[in-house]
């Protein structure tokens, strides 16, 4: 995985970037699946190695080619997203142990979900159960972006050009 | 029976409108809808805050699933202080908004225009009045991507690089969002604010916190342009289409702001982390820093969308800066100034939009407006006093939250900054009267389509103008209930 | 550090987000850009999904013969970061392509230069 | 790629099962793994793959942009109209319990319609997307 | 008490009135003259009251939690409402004649924002505490801009510049830091016999307020911050006569005379301002050699407001109880003499457009009436009898030998010695030297001569019959 995204960073040749960030995200489904996430490495397998392949490519078919040599020198945003990552190391050398039983967020909300969640919703799947129905708002909040999104990307491509330009 | 509902309802509705709007494809259904529906939301949240004065905060478990594990509605005074002042805008922009849109936006694209107006509008109640971390996060992205598409649609090239780069920085921070609330709710198990406040005393291991704090802070930064974080905001405001600018800069920002306010008070332990961190250092430097370079841009800006756009910047300043004072009457003042300031330039881009309309350009140089006073009598006497209210003159709304922020700074003995706030407003009205001096002293040049701004288009206005100096004169509503939010902030410091 | 060296995920995690940052900030191109965000987003995942994980666990789903179960809840958070993270793309993308027909460019060098061609 | 019989065919035979598949992910996903989401893009990936092997116009035919972006609509209004039934039957906003008398089976109905509302807004979301894309490219030649 | 409510909208109402009548300039300057007369009867009416010790009040509502916009009427404000009203009458009458003799542009523009400044001058005037006085103090800066900018080109617009910049960064940097710290102080803002500092504020705190207020105040034209009267000479001369006699500057130095005795108080206000006499003596001294030096007459006459100016400030700051008296006396008498001589130059400029001291030869002959009136005027100036300045200078010069400051009493003798420095020369000039030219002019236009000449007998009045503006001052504790 790292080295499929070390390759993207440095490929020039969009196309192979585009390919590679559909190995990616393949590969970060399997990561995702082997961590019991199963609809979550479906999706990502759908989303990322799926939709967004076909929107890049397609994206790519109308803006074409290859990415021109970066004028500005990479050092300072390097060190701006080394400092960031430090600052995120730093906060997750305070986590709780991988794994541990005794960690809140396996000791304080999610209990319920997993131990009445099948009787107080009939949905064996939790992860449906927690989607739809405990954090049901979420997810009408998601569709809406998904419909934001879709409705944005019709305003932004109708066709027909636009009085003024 | 749907007194108790008010809360989602005040969400939902501009949520609903927005597929129905899609649904009708039709341009004047499409506006009837809009203004329906902020004039509607406005009236809840006004309710709302009848309730909350009456009763206090307002607690609303949606699905009926108790709060850490439900998702919960929270209005408390603080939060309908900002509900009101968003719905107000909406509803004073919608009806605005027909012509502007008419005549900058494709028929063909109008209806999507007014959609996306519904939704951004919903994605920054959604993000006021919600009690829950992510639900937060999702409700930003529907504003945020909104938002984008509101900037795309404007009639410059240069707005879709405006927002392409918003886009950028916005998402970042909605990531950098995320990332805070992923470590605050694997120290906490929980994500609800109010459960993850409680649990957040116990935690004793701070680094993830501190981390949390700091991304949190970067991330929101990045929404409210916290001076420097601000680069997208001034081509973002420029080249919006005028009504999009308009309700942006008066609102968008300001929700931010709130939810600054919201994690530092109500959810952070104060005695924990701001011990360890000079966070109101920090805030104040970085403010006062924004107050003086942004202004001093704004003095050498010559497009004059551009200039109010920094002086916005300029003017988040004095906001956070009444956070980092942290006392009863700054706190007054910053939360003052988030309706004063949101009103005031409110009604400067909605009259800046009607100038754009006659003129027939999107990006006006200051040196265009001259003549403006013959040409547009009332919109250019609009234009000052909302001015006058942006300096902070006695009389108009921006001398109450400045007389608030001053205070703040003289009771935390901090003389300096009184000066820099001074110092600002000097340079504002500067930069102010260099529009007013070319307007009302230039000979008129430039083309010019006859006319005052349409009559839709100047009530709106002229409303706002009027709240300006309204706002200056009685402040029940403005300070009373900032001075309520306020309270409830320290309150909930202890 | 113990607690920390225990799973490679989070050493990804910033590594991606290191990398996500860097593409964004660095590459001029603004496709590349979005690939970037895009990173930048997938390494909240991890930062979610591994600690749900309980050894021995197994996938949120009630069956009989199973006792202990990963959290849901991060996943949930995580779809609905995914979901957003397409919708963002999507937009990108769209603004992308509308970039390249209006200026006949997508590197960001050139569109500046071009902008401030028509501002003087 | 057109005119490629064996393609053709191919298409014709995957097709329902493509969909078929997306209907078991959609109403399997209470049990198993799936839900409403990817069930909306599996059966958009059909749909993609009709049009790109018989081409944008039979696509087009097939599902209608005009209906796509309907679906994009109904799918948010159901999913925010199963909230406001919950209104109207006297419990609180998005509250299953009150969709029936039994309230596990009101969760289960809430949850089968909120999903069924997920997977319209995606299925129409991508699709159009697609479209969009797709269509803008055609242009890209003719300008 | 709402007839201070009344006396406060009679102006705002005809700013409106006249700017809905641009079309129909009689009715315009009818509005004007009616409605200046409607002031000044109404301002009367008003100062039975106060003779009798009766002060009205009106609370006109609560801006800010305990921050009040209030209107109070004292003998110091009537008396400055009164000169402003009055005077808005007479140089109402002027301006007819100067703007339609040297045909203006944007005459509706003029009187409009006239009116607005009168209104702002009155609220000044009635002001019952320091917020509402700073409200109408900021808002008389605003609406005399586009007054001093009247002709609009580049001259106009930079000198408007600078007296707007230098107006409001006195009056940010300064004056609203001191009401602020006041209010934290004091914990009120009210004017109030005695003072509100007394015993709240420390010695230092006192005296950093002192600092603040005296060059808070701007329109008070202290040096350094005097600059913007003379850049404000742009404009045309019913405006300069405004801002010189009826309402800016007036505003200015009331404003320090409310300050030093309503909120400071005579004991406490003696020390803080011990070192205000210095300043104020050498603003005198120093403005009136630049006056001497000055050629261009209005200029000249500029700088000899503000030397006359700082006389109210330093009778003021010895605050001896009859010096006091002067300081008050002298608001009016510097007024009425002022407005004469604006008036005589503007009516020179408008029927010989001379506008240089040097030009002025033989024109008394020409235009008796008006150089007549200049002499009273500048009589008044120099505080010779029978002139209102002597009235106010006797007073001051009582106040200063009864607190002993020498200071002050050389500083009125060197600058008196002055005053007639560089205005007996014009009255000569005009008189008895030779005629330079050969061009036949006679009066300015009636109105104009009227008006003057009506000053001028003010001028000499106020010696004569002085006991109404005499009775106010010595009401003012």
């Amino acid at each position: 995985m790292a080295v499929a995204v070390v390759a993207m960073a440095t490929q020039r040749n969009l196309f192979g970037v585009v390919v590679l960030f559909s190995i990616y995200s393949f590969l970060m489904a399997t990561v995702l699946f082997a961590l019991d996430a199963v609809d979550v490495a479906m999706t990502e397998a759908a989303v990322g190695a799926g939709v967004s392949t076909v929107l890049l490519l397609g994206a790519l078919y109308l803006t074409g080619g290859t990415e021109a040599k970066p004028l500005h020198r990479p050092l300072i945003p390097l060190a701006l997203a080394i400092a960031v990552g430090a600052l995120l190391a730093y906060g997750m050398l305070g986590l709780p142990a991988f794994s541990d039983p005794e960690a809140p967020i396996h000791a304080h909300v999610a209990p319920r979900y997993l131990g009445e969640g099948l009787k107080e919703t009939g949905v064996p799947n939790i992860v449906t159960a927690v989607l739809a129905s405990y954090r049901g708002y979420d997810t009408l909040g998601e569709t809406v972006v998904i419909f934001t999104g879709g409705a944005g990307v019709i305003a932004l491509l109708r066709r027909r050009r636009r009085n003024g330009s | 029976m749907m007194a108790e509902h008010l809360p989602i309802l005040q969400v939902v509705l501009p949520l609903a409108v927005a597929p129905l709007i899609v649904l009708a494809r039709d341009r004047g259904f499409a506006w009837v809808a809009t203004t329906v529906v902020s004039y509607g939301c406005l009236a809840i949240a006004i309710a709302l805050a009848v309730q909350v004065a009456a009763s206090g905060t307002i607690s609303y478990a949606i699905g009926s699933w108790p709060a850490p594990w439900g998702i919960e509605y929270r209005v408390d005074a603080l939060s309908v202080f900002v509900l009101v002042l968003v719905s107000l805008t909406a509803s004073l922009v919608a009806p605005y908004a027909q012509r502007s849109i008419a005549a900058e936006v494709a028929d063909d694209r109008a209806y999507l225009m007014y959609a996306m107006y519904c939704l951004c509008l919903a994605g920054l109640l959604g993000i006021t009045i919600t009690g829950d971390a992510f639900n937060l996060f999702v409700f930003l992205e529907i504003s945020s991507l909104s938002t984008y598409v509101l900037i795309a649609l404007g009639r410059n090239r240069k707005a879709l690089v405006a927002a392409y780069q918003y886009m950028l920085m916005g998402t970042v921070g909605a990531t950098f969002y995320v990332i805070g609330v992923g470590l605050l709710y694997l120290m906490t198990g929980t994500l609800n604010l109010a459960d993850m406040a409680a649990r957040l005393r116990e935690v004793d291991e701070l680094r993830p916190v501190l981390a949390a704090l700091a991304f949190i802070t970067v991330g929101i930064g990045l929404k409210l342009a916290l001076f420097p974080l601000h680069q997208w905001l001034p081509n973002a405001y420029a080249y919006a289409p005028s009504m999009a600018t308009a309700f942006i800069a008066a609102t968008a920002t300001k929700v931010s702001v709130y939810v600054v306010l919201r994690y530092y008070f109500m959810v952070f332990d104060p005695a924990q982390l701001f011990a360890h961190l000079p966070t109101r250092e920090v805030f104040i430097a970085l403010s006062v820093a924004g107050m003086l370079v942004a202004s001093l841009v704004a003095l050498f800006e010559s497009d004059v969308k551009r200039l109010f756009a920094y002086s916005s910047v300029a003017q988040i300043g004095y906001i956070t800066l009444g956070i980092g004072l942290d006392n009863q009457a700054s706190l007054t003042g910053s939360i003052t100034h988030l309706l004063n300031h949101g009103v005031t330039k409110g009604a400067i881009f909605v009259l800046l939009g009607g100038v754009a309309l006659r003129y027939g350009t999107q990006s006006m140089s200051v040196a265009n407006l001259a003549g403006l006073a013959r040409r547009m009598p009332l919109t250019a006497f609009g234009l000052v006093i909302a001015g006058l209210s942006l300096i902070g003159i006695p009389g108009t709304a921006g001398f109450v939250s400045k007389w608030y922020l001053i205070m703040g700074a003289l009771e935390q003995g901090l003389w300096w900054v009184v000066g820099v706030i001074l110092a600002a407003s000097l340079i504002a009205a500067a930069y102010v009267w260099r529009v007013v001096e070319v307007a009302y002293l230039c000979p008129a040049r430039g083309e010019w389509r006859g006319g005052e701004a349409p009559i839709g288009m100047l009530t709106a206005a002229l409303a706002m103008v009027i709240l300006c100096v309204y706002f200056g004169f009685d402040t029940t509503f403005s300070v009373g209930g900032a001075r309520e939010a306020a309270d409830l902030l320290l309150r909930a410091q202890k | 550090m113990s607690a920390f060296a225990g799973h490679y995920a989070y050493w990804i995690t910033i590594f991606l987000m290191v990398a996500g940052m860097y593409i964004l900030i660095a590459r001029g191109n603004l496709l590349k850009k979005l690939i970037g965000l895009a990173l930048l987003q997938t390494s909240v995942y991890l930062l979610y999904i591994a600690p749900a994980k309980l050894i021995g666990g197994s996938a949120p789903i009630i069956a009989g013969g199973f006792s202990t179960y990963s959290n849901p809840l991060p996943h949930v958070l995580i779809l609905t970061a995914i979901v957003v993270g397409v919708a963002t793309l999507a937009l990108g993308l769209a603004l992308v392509v509308r970039i390249r027909e209006t200026y006949g460019s997508i590197e960001e060098d050139e569109i500046l230069a071009l902008d401030s061609a028509d501002d003087g | 790629m057109k005119d490629d019989i064996i393609l053709r065919v191919i298409a014709k035979l995957v097709m329902p099962f493509m969909l078929l598949f997306a209907l078991y992910v959609q109403f399997h996903g209470d049990l198993g793994p799936g839900g409403g989401f990817q069930a909306g893009v599996i059966a958009a990936a059909a749909i993609v793959f009709y049009a790109i092997i018989f081409g944008l116009p039979a696509g087009r035919k097939l599902a209608p942009e005009w209906l796509v972006e309907k679906i994009l609509a109904v799918g948010v209004l159901l999913y925010a109209g199963v909230g406001i039934a919950g209104l109207f039957l006297g419990g609180t906003y998005l509250d299953y319990f009150v969709l029936d008398a039994d309230p596990v089976h009101g969760q289960h109905r809430g949850i089968f319609w909120v999903e069924v509302g997920v997977a319209l807004t995606v299925s129409g979301t991508m699709l159009k997307l697609f479209y969009m894309f797709a269509g803008r490219g055609r242009d890209g030649e003719e300008l | 008490m709402t007839a201070l409510l009344y006396a406060l909208l009679v102006p705002a109402v005809a700013a409106l009135l006249i700017a809905a009548s641009h079309r129909r300039p009689n009715l315009r300057e009818a509005v004007t003259l009616a409605s200046a007369a409607l002031l000044f009867a109404l301002v009367l009416a008003l100062s039975r009251d106060v003779l009798d010790g009766r002060y009205p009040a009106l609370v006109l509502g609560e801006i800010m939690p305990g921050l009040e916009l209030k209107l109070e009427l004292e003998p110091l404000g009537l008396l400055f409402a009164l000169v402003a009203s009055g005077l808005w009458l007479v140089s109402g009458i002027y301006s007819i004649g100067y703007m339609r003799g040297n045909d203006e542009a944007h005459q509706t523009r003029f009187y409009a924002c006239f009116a607005a400044a009168i209104c702002a001058a009155i609220g000044v005037a009635f002001a019952g505490n320091l917020l509402t006085l700073y409200l109408f103090y900021e808002a008389l800066t605003f609406v005399t801009y586009p007054l001093v900018a009247h002709h609009g080109d580049d001259k106009a617009r930079s000198g408007a510049r600078t007296y707007l910049a230098l107006l409001l960064l006195s009056s940010m940097l300064f004056l609203l830091p001191a009401i602020t710290i006041t209010w934290l102080v004091a914990d009120t803002i009210d004017f109030t016999v005695g003072g509100i500092l007394n015993g709240k504020a420390s010695t230092g705190t006192a005296l950093a307020l002192a600092f603040l207020y005296a060059f808070g105040i701007g329109k008070a034209a202290l040096m350094p911050i005097h600059r913007w009267l003379p850049a404000a000479m742009v404009a045309p001369t019913p405006v300069s006569a405004l801002l010189h006699a009826v309402a800016v500057v007036k505003a200015g130095v009331f404003s320090i005379v409310k300050v030093l005795v309503y909120v400071f108080g005579v004991e406490l206000g003696a020390q803080a301002f011990a070192w205000l006499p210095w300043v104020a003596g050498f603003t005198i001294i120093a403005a009136s050699i630049v006056a001497l030096r000055a050629d261009n007459l209005k200029r000249r006459l500029a700088y000899s407001t503000v030397s006359q100016l700082s006389y109210v400030v330093l009778a003021a700051a010895i605050l001896a109880p009859l010096s006091i008296v002067g300081a008050v006396l002298h608001i009016a008498a510097h007024a009425f003499g002022k407005i004469t001589l604006f008036f005589a130059a503007g009516a020179i400029y408008t029927a010989a457009h001379k506008t240089e001291v040097s030009q002025l030869d033989g024109l008394g002959r020409r235009m008796p009436w008006t150089f007549a009136a200049f002499g009273i005027g500048a009589l008044s100036m120099i505080g010779l009898p029978p002139a209102a300045g002597f009235v106010s200078k006797w007073f001051m010069v009582i106040g200063a030998l009864e607190a002993q400051h020498w200071l002050a009493l050389g500083v009125i003798a060197a600058s008196t010695l002055l005053n007639a420095g560089y205005f007996v020369p014009v009255v000569y000039r005009a008189f008895l030297a030779p005629a330079r030219d050969t061009a036949m002019h006679g009066e300015a236009p009636w109105t104009m001569v009227v008006a003057l000449v009506a000053t001028a007998g003010l001028t000499l009045s106020m010696f004569f019959l002085a006991d109404l503006p005499l009775g106010l001052a010595e009401r003012v504790r």
